[in-house]
């Protein structure tokens, strides 16, 4: 029925994690409304491996599909397995994204090096 | 739930009397018009009756109007073959910025080639000030293309007005009707139009075929070069079938129009209303009133239009983000921004469109369905929390 | 007597389970192809499933395949496309003298925006040398375009060969193959096709749809400028019923086409033969052997075509003089005059094409009619006196 | 069913005084094979009244009517009366033409008028 995938449309009417974190140990933002996305993606951290993702996107059915399943990927795994999830590997995971929307995917895996870059900065400032 | 469709400007279903007016024409009177046999005489006459038929609604002369493959055709057409065919008399083309992407990219194509466009701005209503065009004149001007209705936004422009400035000019005036052909009244020498162009999927006819009058004595290039068919400016075995099957669209349009319209702006009107009443952060695009009948185009607030309607899809109602031709595009849309919305706002836009088969009760859905879907993508946006604490922080 | 139809090059009936496929297109999966909701989602799964049939049926790649509106936009968006996106590297166009008007016309419309066109002599059965495409070759080519078979005098061309000489020179080669594709075996890789025009009412499927092959990397300006339909080559609401009644078509040719070649040019066979045993004083056009299955052109001296069409159709044969959309001009053939024909015989050809209705009992019909109605408007010619005393005199 | 009158097509379909004539008083012979239709126009006249007319033609179906329709006209009419029979008149008489195959109805006229230019230039010639 739709350009996207089941998986895509079962991400989108059920995105998982939803919401802004409290006191969360990473942040990334990117998007801007102009661009027409806005990902923000929230990280909580114990022992180098996370254990809680959550996400608040602005964006299309693909943007919230991909935000949804990046949160998915990302819990346990450690901080740096997590950074080296690809844009390819979330697409994967839903099942394959629409050429036109691969982006969605690229700005997936930008906000969660956003946010694990956030989170080594803030480790590097917290006093041991 | 049946499903509702909401999305009659992208395009509308073929009229079962239609497709029943064309059946003869596939396997029957299946003769070429140009052939000189019985079968062939008795497509060219089933061609020629359609013709008649579809001129007698315009106010034109059946030699006046070609056949061709649907809007973009004509658009292309018009554009381009008063290009070429003028382009020893000037090379200045007048439109406006929210014309159909196939009026644009033919202006675009000609700008390539050496030709200078005039792309007018609109107000925040969308409208084309008559006074701008009259303003961009130059003497090189060879042609100036406003729409009859915009399909995104619905605004309908004053073309008489235009018709009338470029007919003392002695400059040609096309218009894309594409919108309102078979919806709103329309007469040629009213409207002092020259060129006009009009598909037939817009108006519960079939798909592929479209039309462009042409004044008698207009000058025009062919598109289509070939054989001398439709009076030799546009080659092609004609579409026999689509011709019969638009000319009974147009016939069954005129028969209905100011019922249609009326019932229409009523439903429309139901509609806006009930949307403002049940939603904050949205805005009605376009003309409050200078509108089709049929169109409602907003915008929501702090989402993204795909999700809207992703979302009111699962729950069987199609409606779309602004034309069909740029869904699956990601440039918001020229037309909304032409009339001043930021990025924000024109990624969040929708458009209803209604039609035939659209009753109260399909209205109603969607004002349930709406708020919802509204409510659920706004708890996923940042863009609302943000504003919502910027108000907030307003009032503190 | 039921009409008989023996004009299947000018166009076909449309098969009734072709219009079978069709028809759920109108009323029912009416959507848009390019709108996001399921309507439209559905009606776009009917075109990329239509563009995949096809695209097999030709060894390409579906994403080679853009529908069009007939073989006459098919071959001005080669040409014309090809012309303005290649126009840095040269200007230099060959084609051939028999090419279709859609052809010729555009190479004409061309001339006069600078390009520089070869129109190729064919030999005395319509053939072009290969030999003289290789010497026509300029380093400013850009395209050569000959067709796959006349649709005239059926006169099939070596496109293999043509093909590779393109290709060698890394020149774009498009074939019109209106009258060849569901006629005949064709394959783009075998025969180095990079372009090709196809247009579904000649073999079966509806008027008003055709396609382009376009192999990929081969660069080319829109005709159809506007939305970003068919992947942003050819503007236009796609005809969702044409498509798939066009794959439809295809995939009817596909199952019978080695069958219904050799019953075709048995029947066309047995109506040569019999024509050259009942008349004096006529000649078989085009090449005796390398011809359409079912084309058979005649030239009848001392007569002029269209009193031979009109009487058959009074017999209730339709047949035809030559192509369809210059039925109604004045001009002689020029493809007959290409073929080395003096002006006399070429006023006097017909045309009979046969087609998957035609049986024996038909090719007698005509081998009846015929001699009949030569004779009578041999009585009323002036011409048939002269030469008829002419020969008297000379055997004295 | 045709892009002719029905009058054209009976006129093709059996066309009057078809034939050459012995002993004409006039012939006009117009047209050439080049152009696709040849016009051969026999007329008897006597006393100055055109009292018989055959022709015969090589062309298309309008021009095998207008012959067919022209040599109708005259018969009866006075030499004078001919001359001023026009195109236009042929073609109405056929109930109208194509406008694409109006030449064959000027065809027809000049066949005409050549006939009778030969029937004044014998009668020249013809000793009182
Ligand atoms: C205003 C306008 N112009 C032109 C077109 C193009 O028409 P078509 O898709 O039939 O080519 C459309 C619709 O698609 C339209 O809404
Ligand atoms: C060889 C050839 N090319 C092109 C065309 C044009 O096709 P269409 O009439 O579908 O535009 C035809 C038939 O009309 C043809 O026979």
């Amino acid at each position: 029925m739709s350009q996207y995938s089941e998986k895509v449309m079962e991400h989108f009417a059920h995105p998982r994690n939803v919401g802004e974190m409290e006191n969360p140990d990473g942040v990334g933002r990117v998007g801007n409304p102009t661009c027409g996305d806005i990902m923000n993606l929230y990280l909580k951290v114990k022992d180098g491996v996370i254990t809680d993702a959550t996400f608040k996107t602005f964006g299309c059915g693909a943007a919230i599909a991909t935000s949804s399943m990046v949160t998915e990927l990302v819990k346990g795994k450690t901080v740096k397995e997590a950074l080296s999830i690809s844009n390819r590997a979330v697409a994967e995971a839903l099942g394959g994204l629409p050429p036109i929307k691969m982006h969605c995917s690229v700005l997936a895996e930008e906000a969660l090096k956003a946010a694990l870059d956030d989170y080594v900065a803030r480790q590097g400032k917290k006093p041991e | 739930m049946n499903p509702i469709y909401m999305d009659h400007a992208a395009t509308t279903p073929t009229d079962q009397r239609v497709v029943e007016a064309m059946l003869p024409y596939f396997g029957e009177i299946y003769g070429n018009p140009s052939s000189l046999h019985g079968f062939g005489q008795e497509a060219r006459a089933a061609v020629e009756a359609a013709r008649a038929e579809i001129a007698r609604f315009l106010g034109a002369k059946p030699t006046e109007i070609v056949f061709t493959s649907g809007g973009t055709e004509s658009d292309n057409f018009a554009i381009k073959g008063t290009a070429w065919a003028k382009r020893k008399r000037g090379n200045h083309i007048i439109t406006s910025a929210i014309e159909h992407h196939a009026v644009l990219e033919s202006c675009r194509f000609l700008e390539k080639e050496g030709f200078r466009v005039t792309y007018l701005p609109v107000d925040g209503d969308g409208l084309v000030a008559p006074a701008d065009v009259a303003g961009a004149i130059t003497d090189q001007t060879i042609l100036i293309s406003i729409m009859h209705a915009n399909n995104e936004i619905g605004t309908i422009q004053p073309i008489a007005e235009i018709g009338r400035i470029a007919k003392e000019k002695g400059i040609g005036f096309h218009t894309d009707a594409v919108q309102t052909f078979g919806h709103l009244p329309i007469n040629v020498d009213e409207l002092n139009i020259d060129l006009l162009s009009a598909s037939a999927h817009k108006l519960y006819g079939p798909k592929g075929i479209g039309l462009l009058y042409i004044r008698k004595g207009t000058k025009l290039t062919p598109l289509m070069h070939g054989g001398d068919q439709e009076n030799g400016r546009r080659a092609s075995t004609q579409n026999v079938p689509g011709i019969v099957g638009f000319a009974k669209a147009a016939e069954l349009a005129a028969a209905s129009m100011h019922e249609e319209m009326a019932r229409l702006t009523s439903l429309r009107d139901r509609l806006i209303r009930g949307l403002f009443e049940r939603l904050d952060g949205i805005r009605l695009n376009g003309h409050p009133t200078r509108r089709l009948p049929n169109n409602i185009n907003l915008s929501v607030e702090s989402i993204e239009g795909e999700g809207i309607i992703l979302s009111l899809d699962m729950m069987g109602i199609a409606c779309s983000t602004g034309s069909a031709c740029t869904s699956s595009s990601l440039e918001p849309s020229h037309c909304l921004l032409a009339i001043g919305l930021p990025h924000e706002l024109s990624h969040g836009s929708i458009r209803f469109s209604l039609g035939k088969q659209t009753r109260e009760g399909d209205i109603d859905a969607v004002l349930e369905a709406l708020p919802q879907v509204v409510g659920r993508l706004r708890a996923m946006s940042p863009l609302y929390d943000q504003k919502n604490l910027k108000e907030r922080e307003e009032s503190r």
